[in-house]
């Protein structure tokens, strides 16, 4: 039987930029937008777009991940000939096998991609946010009769010099690929989303692992082999929102844009909803203290300090006294009396003890995992 | 190898068992099992959680026929609370509203004997939705098997005004002596409280059946817990003290009060934060977004909201709306409704999706709140608090 | 983002629209969509699996009040199907089986508009149990699709022993004029064949809501393949002809013949080793044993069953159990029968947990297979192959 | 939210004694009896006795476990409040984590534990064929106050040196242990089955890990360790069929005994049903030239040949004038004209040609998982 696409989630790096984010979970499980962990948004994107197999490759800390996947059922992934699965390294009688880059992990899961036997592959990272229409993706990569379809976005030419830079003839054929120019000839920049035609692909990364193992990598090994070679590789234009939340600045802007639930994103489009796994919480509280504007609050939060464009996640305690000013309180952070927050990101089940201020002027604050700042107060 | 058939299990039999007349319009389209609760919950999420809760892994739902769409639509496959897992077996059987004839006991008692006779369970527990509480069923059967009686009910110590007509208590005398009186008729305990019959109920399977057997063969045309009910008097019945926190929805202004009760921290965290989760539908709704100009204290909300204006006092459920100047006071608001700008609603209760226009008023009072039918238009004012 | 509401989208109506008066007892307590069906199969699996094979996620289940138990029993959350999954919906509507009256149409035709207007289904298909197929509904969009008629009807050219008095056939004469013609007036093609009406159709979902509103004002009472047979001829029909395996359950003997048709190994390839998986309800049984003494030629068995007798081109389903020196041959054993020792059966359907006592005989003939109801024990010889 | 008990099963070790049988697979995902792996046993158990959360600790070759396991459907364990995760080793910031032994398995996978906060956590390993009542197990260690209960089978006195031996009092209060004694005092032999009461057993890794690391394994150093500190260590009586399939001979002796469906393991009794993972196959079906005597047959399997005293699994195919003896032919094995197999395993997938004769005397046989014997012909 023969399943027409199968994805790749690529959650390997351990996004040490996260700093803090990503000491103890995989970047695709940090917390995001108040009830979403950010491989939500690629997630759903695969099943809004009918991708029916999703392997998700981590070699970080991969419980929280694990936990919040489960058995794939609040994506709807748990069906008849349909799933996500995790893919760590494993031991193997030839050793074992840890991830040395993209286009590596995806070899080294030759044999799930295998067992579905899949006539393209899908490759995605997990850690940005946006909303993406694979299937019309995938459609224009078989009219185009392509061998690999890569996503790009149009940047400011300033920016380009930051991405991995496509250069495209007027059929939109990539013909030349720059990894960070310094003075970029297009403004069209790899989104690391590629559509492969798998039979190929497979034989390209035996082909170098039975001899030097170079394809290491996408970007920099797989596709410059494929131009080289002449296959048929196609620039996929997309348009709209789309964001890498691969440092702390851009994850605390990231959430800010989220606010605004009416941006860009338009996260409450009903015809392309965004999944997450269900808390089972009950509806949040607002105390006679309370007081919040331009915020977003979730199931199991009660507020009874004072909130201003800030995102509140699930099951946040806010005590009175207390304001939080454009900041990201992860889920599960218990903040007291009188503490004034602003600028930051509090991490998941942080507790924030009276009294305490945080704030570091410019530069944004993160308060980590399960950190304690100041004297935690007995619950009253 | 010890048969599983085991002294643990035991298979729930969930009812609409409840007169609903006092619920007014809100129960006109609807059974009391589906009416929305708390922003996001609706009254069977809470029985079915206890069931859960307990792992019982065999249900039999018996509701009206007339119930069906409103039940469907919420349970669908029952994934929500496990039950459609590969051990669990669930069952509905709807039945036709006529239930004074005697085919209706027929066919009624028929289907139950027919669930009980293949269950694996050695006992059975019958609980309702009217009753809203979070009842463990494991300390509950535990309790049972300690007795070692025919049956055991579940009470709580109630105020005169958590009694209805309808209701029953329970009167103990001597030792063995029980009475099942009807509200109306009973005097209180002596600190002044009435031990209110919960219409929960444990007992063997076994014993069940024959229970059913003979009302069958009396030709009675009773629905379970009504048969209970009237044949406690008969069995040596087990009295077990629910003490946790329980809103009987009796009337239009209990289900005011219970939800109202959710703003009150202590009973909030007994009903919804205690050991044994409330499970219901998932909805996937997006956070709720409070605008630069919104003004909301003392309230509780669900997701996918979009708050503008002044919210006080009040329960907002998913995907309700508030536009700018607009003031909720002292209301319940259920999924959909939207509140247009410079309109006000106080002490009201508005079923899904109603719209209440620019600049109109809906005013009940404490006592009398208002409540306003699914899918109404508001375009003039209503009420005004001297209703 | 555009929306999703695309033009890939079907959803799907599986009603019962079949007469089932010619199978005999094997549909007096439940509908074909039930009958079992190769050992571990009941028909209804395979228009469910074509269903789930092509990631339908919207189905609507039509069927008469009657038939309810044997359904739920099998479908019960719609695990097996994939009915379940989180972006799915699924609805049953059970109707009362008065169809004449336009009370009957009025809530029929009701239910279906609710379903078909709340739909994101750009295309509805329907189909039945009774045309046992294995169809890619996906193909026959794309084909419906491409060929920008009205409806497309599917149709597969068949020897006149496949039709029935029921069926209709479709007279194709001019380019586009299209007739349905009852089986028994139609005259076969050129090539002797006739192109069976398969029950199966696609159209757009807005059309079909159209036909029914149409109906609905014209107080029609006809359930949904009847209406669409008898306006066919209004609209611009596109034909798809179906090559793979079908068999039209209109008779026993056809029943008989499709379950021996799977003896045939081409055919069985064609119906469940095809691309396209069939799923059934998962029974975790345990392995078939076959004892020293066994002796089995060209025949087909489910798991969990026992042998140890002498089974010879018949189907046995799961848990039968076939003792010493007992002989079947020509036979399809429904699930759970258990034929004693020293029994013989013969061109017999023995329904479910049938026990043919020791050295007894159930011989029919090949022309008139016997059929032997539901848990019946047989104590003495039954036909003899004179019948 | 407090869960009662989570169950551990310690699939970990890479089974090099079933030889080519775990070359490519983890030794819990090795076909058994048919329709069946080797977990389904341990993993049917967990279900029947009430345990609604197993975790299952692997590093080798998971692809086959994972893609059986699932989402944990086939056992009911991907509802509400329980599931089934697989705990693979993972890199975190203090460096990659590969078990070491029992104990330091448990240890590694302490915050998938630490996640569910159970009272007592049940210790399995993966690899024994039994039905055994784990809530029972459960209430005696509650009823005893005990803080590690061992499920012991009583064995032989000559087989007594080769399990860990353990001599109780007449309380069943276990008093020593002795590893593979030469004379054993007594006759129970540890099944590698514990009950722990978690915060005691969590307290003794933390400490020792903190330390010297020595706490490794559970025979070796926990069970000793407990002893010697005094603490409640109780002996659980096991009666029943218990079977080690560690090796090629007893996976064979266990197959060989498993084809009598009315044999002391009792697996057809619909209270104690063992479940696994359904894989949507026809019916079987037997040709003409079929014969089979003394057999077991499933789903999915076309016998052209003589079968005699042997397993056939799921969608297994026999040529006509093959015959197969003694033999275990694992699932999709397909098998050609006039083949002779005798006291062999047959691996999955394997595919033997016409005419080949297997059949090595006294020792079994043993065909690699989609290995090929001889010519494959063409299908016909």
């Amino acid at each position: 039987m023969k399943t027409e696409i199968v994805a790749m989630i690529l959650a390997g790096g351990q996004g040490t930029r996260l700093g803090k984010l990503t000491e103890t979970i995989a970047k695709p499980a940090v917390p995001f937008g108040g009830r979403y962990r950010i491989i939500d948004f690629t997630l759903s994107n695969c099943v809004n777009s009918g991708i029916h197999n999703v392997g998700v490759v981590t070699q970080y800390q991969p419980l929280t991940l694990n936990s919040h996947i489960g058995n794939g059922t609040s994506w709807g992934l748990d069906g008849i000939d349909s799933g996500v699965t995790i893919l760590q390294p494993y031991s193997s009688s030839d050793g074992e096998k840890w991830f040395q880059g993209t286009a590596h992990a995806v070899y080294q899961n030759m044999a799930y991609i295998d067992s579905l036997n899949p006539e393209y592959v899908l490759i995605l990272s997990g850690d940005h946010i946006y909303k993406m229409d694979y299937e019309d993706m995938l459609e224009k990569h078989k009219d185009k009769k392509a061998s690999l379809s890569v996503s790009v976005i149009e940047v400011s030419l300033e920016e380009a010099s930051r991405f991995g830079i496509m250069n495209t003839d007027e059929a939109d054929r990539i013909i030349e690929f720059e990894e960070k120019p310094a003075k970029p000839k297009s403004d069209l920049a790899s989104m690391g989303i590629y559509i492969f035609n798998w039979d190929r692909l497979r034989k390209v990364l035996m082909n170098s692992y039975a001899k030097d193992g170079l394809m290491l990598d996408f970007g920099k090994h797989v596709i410059p082999a494929y131009l080289e070679s002449g296959e048929a590789v196609f620039a996929y234009r997309f348009k709209g929102y789309w964001k890498d939340v691969g440092t702390i600045d851009s994850l605390w802007e990231a959430n800010m844009e989220f606010i605004h639930l009416d941006n860009e994103l338009n996260i409450s489009d009903e015809n392309w909803r965004i999944y997450s796994r269900n808390t089972i919480s009950p509806p949040h509280f607002i105390t006679k203290s309370g007081c919040i504007h331009q915020s977003l609050v979730v199931d199991g939060c009660y507020v009874a300090g004072t909130i201003e464009n800030s995102i509140l996640s699930t099951g946040v305690r806010i005590k009175e006294g207390t304001t939080i000013k454009d900041s990201v309180i992860m889920p599960g952070a218990q903040i007291g009396k009188n503490v004034h927050i602003e600028r930051a990101i509090v991490g998941e089940d942080a507790v924030i003890g009276d009294n305490a201020i945080i704030n570091s002027g410019e530069e944004i604050y993160v308060v980590g995992y399960n950190e304690v700042i100041g004297v935690k107060n007995d619950e009253d | 190898m010890k048969t599983k058939m085991s002294s643990n299990k035991m298979c729930a039999i969930l009812g609409n068992l409840e007169n609903d007349e006092n619920l007014g319009t809100l129960t006109k389209k609807r059974p009391i099992a589906t009416l929305p609760f708390d922003c996001k919950y609706r009254l069977v999420d809470f029985p079915l959680s206890s069931i859960a809760n307990a792992h019982i892994n065999e249900v039999l739902m018996l509701f009206d026929e007339k119930d069906r769409r409103s039940l469907m639509d919420h349970i669908q496959s029952g994934k929500e609370w496990n039950l459609d897992a590969l051990q669990n077996h669930f069952f509905f059987y709807f039945y036709s509203n006529e239930h004074q004839a005697e085919s209706f006991g027929l066919e009624y008692y028929g289907n139950l004997l027919d669930y009980l006779q293949k269950s694996k369970s050695q006992y059975t527990v019958v609980l309702g939705s009217k009753m809203l509480c979070n009842i463990d069923l494991r300390i509950l059967l535990r309790n049972h098997k300690g007795q070692g009686r025919d049956i055991t009910a579940v009470f709580k110590k109630v105020d005169s005004s958590q009694t209805g007509p309808h209701d029953r208590i329970f009167a103990i005398n001597e030792p063995n002596g029980l009475n099942l009186i009807d509200a109306e008729h009973a005097s209180p305990n002596a600190d002044g409280k009435y031990n209110l019959c919960m219409d929960i109920y444990i007992l063997e399977t076994e014993r069940l059946v024959t229970i059913i057997q003979q009302a069958e063969k009396q030709k009675k045309a009773e629905i379970l817990p009504q048969l209970l009910k009237n044949i406690l008097g008969d069995l040596q019945v087990n009295l077990y003290e629910y003490t946790g926190y329980l809103s009987n929805m009796n009337s239009i202004s209990a289900f005011y009060q219970a939800n109202m009760d959710m703003l009150n921290t202590t009973k909030q965290n007994a009903l919804l934060y205690s050991n044994q989760k409330i499970y219901t539908k998932v909805k996937n709704e997006v956070p709720t977004y409070y605008s630069e100009s919104s003004d909301v204290k003392n309230s509780q909300f669900a997701t996918g909201c979009l708050i503008e204006g002044q919210v006080t006092d009040s329960i907002i459920s998913r995907k309700v709306v508030i536009y700018n100047d607009a003031v909720v006071k002292n209301s319940i608001l259920m999924p959909g409704c939207r509140i247009l700008p410079g309109a006000v609603v106080e002490y009201a209760i508005l079923d899904k999706n109603v719209i209440v226009d620019a600049n109109t008023a809906i005013k009940g009072t404490a006592e009398n709140p208002l409540v306003i039918e699914k899918n109404a238009g508001i375009r003039e004012n209503v009420g005004g608090g001297s209703e």
